[in-house]
């Protein structure tokens, strides 16, 4: 078990991991103020014989020290994470030309959409797959998030992405996969007694591998209508 | 005198107490304007998730007046205005100790508050016979709810007006402790200003 | 008022102790603050064991995912067939663990028992300003948690959609299967509003309007404070969750659109609502801890307390800047994102306060005479659990990080700290500070030494890996988390879990005994076991129907420990009345 | 509505007073209401379901996230929405629709009628139970199902069984045409339960035949009801304690 995080696959994930290591070193130094303090002063100032204790309201100096200190670090946590957040989550953080993919959420599967051969989603030629996401790698995705019933939330650890997806709501979120392999896609938010299955498999191939995939699963597709798409 | 209602076992039971200057109002009252507080705050989520409901889906909601009886409404509003002006009467007699205005008044009230719930309930039925009901979309859902949580409010407030109106008849308030009059006449004014609110909100915007 | 001779209360000179009431009225359906609190007391425990059975099942479900558990099978066909959880019912497990301690366990602990208990006792007032509905407010909450019972065996199942009730998994019955359990677990909650709002207006008269002569504000124990801020917190926040409770119900049983997207309902105006409450209820469940504490530390440390004015100063802070953090829940949930940024700097912020209160308590142990009896034992150790709690709620309120943490073990094992670590270690200490007090006994301290060390080591080993779960991004309410690869080679650490938890559980007996037989065999404990400097130490253990013989006048403030006044002993009490004290101005009894 | 074609009155004249023989010599493809026990003696109602035209091809189901599903279709799964042998159709839901003498009530039969979740597909997709009788439910893979109920008039459920071999029994309280149930992790996973207050009804096998036993003489409305191709009525009289053939034919296009 450990406080490190596990390799991350994503364009952002290395700033989210160095905010997440910096906090965890910031943190780490008060967390063992504190416990080595409390030991200290528990051995120090034990009950003795005939002890008697200091009598003091306090000393307004010390106090002063440590709020301003503490309210300076979380400030200037706050404003580097700020920057972070707008990058990832921003209303204008989605890079032009990033390739979409419709996520739908539904008990308990995810139906993934990929454009048909005009790039765009929702013109009828869309691919719809149920629990596989395939993404080609270093090219920025925008996923459009729906969903059928309850809320779901967008989960892939390795791409330290996660968003919730709400009905009535279509929420977009971008992303950036920088290693081929395969991941896992996660349901992060109760949605009900299935919540736990709601797991897709998320592939990255290199780009050609993945435009041929696509092909392929169009072709397929056009073939025999799967039982999935008359929802 | 002090305590006007007999001791009960309970005040016997308390030893002589001075006590640090507190709120300088009595213990009644200050528990009232405290709890008026958490009532705010209640009106306020619905009111708030009127507000938010109504800007999210504006086309949810018919034009003033196209589904709510505006006019009837108005004199209900009217009527629970009235309400709490023989409430300020009530309270006044109370000071001045006349006990027949005080009874008299209180009495006024309550029965002008009955006849807003009345009216309230004419109207409800009117609205559901037209086919108007709570699931009748975020329009219905929200009418019915604030609407409905005010009506109780108002209930609840002429029930407890009916126990001072009676306690009133036995001669409990005099010139000096009137305290269960100025403490119902808080919740009362509350929920007066409370329809007004929502009357505005709810039947004319 | 107008207002009011001293003399109504002369009978009262002659009666002053004669409590002649009849069982009923003096056990039951009292109206003495000290009772009620006690049955509070009881009812929470109570619930507190449901609780952490609850929490039990969940573990061994985590622990030994698809195995029947033992003695599981006694357990309906609805629930557990053979002894297997199924998932619809670990998810009720889920949200019935979270909605008893909150609601049922730590919340009444904190306010409905101490509240109680302490407020008249420590500010000198023979009673509530309300008795009645101080005695009401005990007895609605009474069938509150009835109704939350009764949800387990009706059909359908009780709640699954989490402690929070997330809409519309809540509010649409055919996305759970559940109904009548869901509208059952909204009903309780708005009954138990009710029950605090009644309680919570009765404090905040009482120690605005009771306290004795010379307890200014600033004399008033740091427990005092924080229950008084907390009392406004619990007055304007409950009334929030009511009615977002009732939308909720209205759309499963009268068919409205509030939080139902169908319509043009919002499912995130639930959470806004939900939270706005919701966050303000988390400092209702750490406030009065951190108040308790604080005397506790100052008692055990026999020093006063380390800056008190900016502890008051940090408790009101915490409890103004709770009301503009609601947000912070929100992050992943489709909200605004420069929202995010403004909730991530006032949520930021607050940990200001809670770092000013950690280190004034250091500053109380630093250079004191430190006594370790059991209630500092839990004392010290929810500072060193609530710094872990407070440090890792660093990492979530950053919004990046909160991308990757939110919803995972991080969050479980951070609540936790807070609540089990914070408010829980708080009540064991609080508990076995005042028992003496409420029974005139005192808790066996080598059984409460025991307890404490087993606690302190279980405790931490169930929860501190929970960090490192997390931090593998384990997502929490995962009924079986060997679904997922990346989660697979977790499974040892949850099974160790598992297995702590069991044995953080056991442990949890030997204060139950102890507590039960205190009360029995405990040693008589006279007025002032612990040699402090509160009211209620200046009374006899248990104190009289009406409190003070005589009512007390304060001279000082409730943390004169080692005063160079003091010539015989370490302290002195708020009452001691010393040649060079002038004595305070009295109002007349009455109004 | 011309219901001309194919009413067939085979007047049996006697010999099949103790009607019970008849059980044996049932086809074993087809089902015979749910596990319900028809009354004995009285009369039959028997005939063949036939699809005319070409039958549209099934849709494929991705499996490739269910392994373990997905092993039991060697060659691919496909979602059997039609399924035709040489011109007869499976999966249809025969039941007497109305006719029966008023308010004459029928025992509930004691065993269960059956629902199997097996490769991730429900066994069988059309089926009745009666007001009253267990329904129960097996699931086959060793996988999380659930299983939920939107019905209109009964009570809906909605459990899951996470282990191979798990069952669960349900029942229902009142009439009603087609209850969907549904498997929301598996989103293909479809079928239809009816619920009547007799045990006049069968679902057709893979020979199409059905039979339904037990009925008093009179003449009777029925209605053959298939997932994706509607619904077909027509009028039987049956004899007393004689069998009548009712043949049914449903065509390429859905009605």
């Amino acid at each position: 078990m450990s406080w490190l995080l596990p390799p991350h696959a994503s364009s952002y994930a290395a700033d989210i991991d160095w905010l997440y290591y910096l906090i965890l070193i910031i943190t780490g130094i008060a967390f063992l103020v504190v416990q080595i303090g409390l030991v200290w002063f528990i051995i120090k100032y034990r009950a003795r014989p005939n002890g008697k204790a200091l009598y003091t309201h306090g000393f307004a100096k010390a106090e002063w020290i440590w709020t301003s200190v503490t309210a300076v670090v979380v400030v200037v946590i706050g404003l580097l994470s700020a920057g972070v957040w707008d990058r990832i989550k921003g209303r204008d953080s989605i890079p032009p030309g990033a390739i979409p993919i419709g996520i739908h959420g539904k008990q308990f599967e995810w139906h993934i959409s990929y454009p048909g051969a005009d790039g765009q989603l929702g013109t009828g030629d869309d691919l719809s797959i149920r629990n596989q996401l395939h993404l080609p790698l270093n090219k920025p995705v925008v996923a459009t998030l729906t969903s059928e019933d309850a809320i779901h939330s967008f989960f892939i650890p390795a791409f330290r992405i996660k968003q919730d997806a709400v009905p009535g709501m279509t929420i977009r979120v971008w992303f950036q996969p920088t290693d081929t392999g395969t991941f896992e896609l996660a349901c992060a938010e109760l949605c009900g007694l299935g919540h736990y299955r709601m797991r897709a498999v998320v592939t990255v191939h290199a780009e050609a591998e993945y435009q041929r995939w696509l092909d392929e699963r169009g072709r397929a597709a056009a073939a025999s209508p799967t039982a999935l798409l008359q929802r | 005198m002090a305590h006007a209602h007999a001791l009960t076992h309970d005040d016997v039971m308390r030893p002589p107490a001075g006590r640090e200057p507190g709120s300088g109002v009595y213990n009644e009252k200050l528990g009232m304007w405290v709890f008026l507080g958490s009532e705010v705050m209640f009106f306020t989520s619905l009111i708030g998730a009127y507000i938010i409901l109504r800007f999210g889906h504006p086309e949810k909601w018919a034009p003033p007046g196209e589904v709510l009886n505006v006019p009837v409404t108005a004199v209900n509003t009217f009527l629970l205005i009235c309400s709490s002006v023989t409430m300020v009467k009530a309270f006044a007699s109370a000071q001045d100790g006349n006990q027949r205005a005080l009874r008299s008044w209180l009495l006024a009230t309550v029965l002008i508050g009955a006849s807003f719930v009345g009216v309230q309930v004419y109207e409800y039925a009117e609205l559901v016979h037209k086919g108007f009901v709570p699931s009748e979309g975020l329009y219905g859902s929200t009418f019915f709810t604030m609407t409905g949580f005010h009506g109780f409010h108002v209930t609840v407030g002429v029930l407890c007006m009916m126990f001072v109106t009676w306690r009133a008849f036995q001669g409990k308030y005099t010139a000096t402790d009137h305290r269960g009059v100025e403490v119902i006449g808080l919740y009362w004014h509350f929920v007066d200003l409370v329809w007004i609110i929502l009357f505005t909100i709810v039947y004319l915007i | 008022m107008a207002s009011t001779a001293a003399v109504v209360h002369e009978p009262a000179l002659e009666h002053a102790h004669a409590d002649d009431r009849p069982f009923i009225r003096k056990y039951i359906f009292s109206t003495d603050h000290k009772i009620i609190g006690i049955q509070f007391l009881l009812m929470s425990l109570f619930f507190l064991l449901i609780g952490g059975m609850l929490a039990m099942v969940i573990r061994w479900q985590l622990g030994f995912p698809g195995r029947a558990m033992p003695g599981g099978g006694v357990l309906p066909e609805t629930m557990a067939p053979g002894g297997i959880v199924l998932p619809e019912f670990y998810n009720s497990l889920v949200t019935m663990h979270g909605t008893f301690m909150v609601f049922f366990a730590i919340m009444p602990l904190l306010v409905g028992v101490f509240g109680n208990y302490l407020i008249p006792l420590k500010i000198g007032a023979p009673d509530m300003a309300f008795p009645r509905i101080n005695m009401a407010s005990f007895w609605i909450a009474v069938p509150a948690g009835l109704i939350m019972l009764a949800g387990f065996f009706v059909e359908g199942g009780h709640a699954a959609a989490g402690w929070t009730g997330y809409a519309p998994l809540s509010a649409n019955p055919e996305l759970t299967g559940v109904s009548l359990g869901q509208q059952l677990w909204c009903v309780s909650l708005i009954i138990l509003g009710l029950s605090s709002i009644m309680g919570s207006f009765n404090y905040i008269t009482t120690i605005i309007n009771m306290r004795a002569p010379g307890m200014i504000w600033f004399r008033l124990p740091l427990s005092i404070w924080a229950l008084f801020i907390t009392a406004i917190l619990v007055l304007l926040a409950m009334p929030i969750l009511s009615g977002a409770l009732i939308m909720l119900l209205f759309d499963q049983t009268l068919g409205t659109h509030f939080f139902l997207p169908a319509q043009g309902g919002q499912p995130l105006l639930w959470q806004h609502l939900f939270w706005f409450f919701g966050h303000p209820e988390v400092y209702i469940l750490i406030l009065p801890a951190m108040g308790m504490v604080s005397d506790i530390i100052a008692n055990g440390s026999r020093k006063p307390i380390f800056g008190y004015t900016s502890m008051v100063l940090a408790i009101i802070a915490i409890g103004a800047l709770g009301w503009g953090v609601w947000g912070h829940h929100m992050f992943m949930s489709g909200m605004n994102p420069t929202l995010g940024t403004g909730f991530m700097i006032s949520t930021l912020l607050i940990s200001v306060p809670s770092a000013i209160k950690t280190f004034n308590w250091m500053g109380t142990m630093w250079g004191g005479n430190i006594r370790f009896h059991v209630p500092m034992l839990h004392a010290v150790a929810f500072v060193s659990m609530f710094v872990i709690g407070g440090l890792s709620g660093v990492f979530m309120a950053t919004t990046p990080v909160d991308i990757y943490i939110h919803d995972t073990y991080f969050i479980v094992a951070h609540l936790h700290y807070v609540l089990f670590g914070g408010s829980l270690f708080a009540i064991f200490a609080a508990v076995t500070f005042w028992y003496p007090k409420m029974f005139g006994r005192l808790m066996n301290p080598l059984w409460g030494k025991v307890h404490f060390w087993l606690t302190f080591i279980f405790f931490n080993a169930v929860f501190f890996p929970m960090h490192g779960l997390g931090a593998q991004g384990h997502m929490r309410r995962i009924y079986d988390p060997t679904e997922y690869e990346f989660l697979a080679p977790l499974q040892g650490v949850n099974r160790m879990i598992t297995i702590s938890a069991f044995l953080l559980f056991t442990a949890q007996i030997i204060f139950l005994v102890n507590f039960i037989a205190g009360w029995f065999k405990g040693a008589k404990a006279g007025p002032n076991p612990w040699q402090d400097n509160g009211l209620e130490w200046a009374t006899p253990s248990p104190p009289p129907h009406g409190n003070f013989p005589v009512t007390p006048h304060v001279y000082r403030g409730p943390y004169e420990f080692s005063s160079p006044l003091a010539v015989d002993d370490d302290y002195l009490p708020q009452s001691r009345k010393l040649e060079t004290d002038r004595e305070p101005a009295v109002l007349p009894a009455g109004d | 509505m011309r219901v001309a074609f194919g009413i067939v009155l085979a007047l049996t004249a006697f010999g099949c007073g103790g009607d019970n023989g008849g059980a044996s010599d049932q086809p074993a493809a087809g089902q015979e209401g749910g596990g319900a026990i028809a009354p004995a003696g009285g009369g039959t109602i028997t005939g063949t379901v036939s699809f005319t035209g070409t039958p549209p091809a099934n849709p494929t189901i991705d499996m490739s996230e269910e392994p373990a599903c997905a092993q039991k279709h060697a060659g691919g799964a496909r979602d059997p929405q039609v399924v035709v042998n040489d011109g007869k159709l499976a999966n249809v839901f025969v039941f007497v629709k109305s006719g029966l003498p008023a308010g004459q009530t029928y025992p509930v039969p004691s065993s269960a009628a059956m629902l199997d979740q097996d490769g991730c597909l429900y066994e069988p997709r059309n089926f009745g139970v009666m007001v009253g009788q267990q329904l129960e439910i097996k699931n086959s893979d060793p996988v999380l199902h659930n299983i939920k109920a939107v019905p209109t008039k009964n009570r809906g459920f909605n459990i899951s069984q996470p282990t191979e071999g798990m069952t669960t029994r349900r029942t229902f309280n009142t009439e009603e045409i087609g209850v969907p149930l549904e498997c929301n992790v598996h989103g293909w996973m479809k079928a239809s339960v009816t619920v009547l207050n007799h045990p006049f009804f069968a679902s057709t096998g893979n020979d199409g035949t059905f039979t339904i036993r037990g009925l008093p003489a009179g003449t009777y409305e029925i209605e053959a009801r298939h997932e994706k191709l509607g619904t077909r009525t027509q009028s039987v009289t049956v004899p007393q304690d004689g069998t009548a053939t009712a043949d049914i034919t449903f065509g390429a296009a859905a009605s």
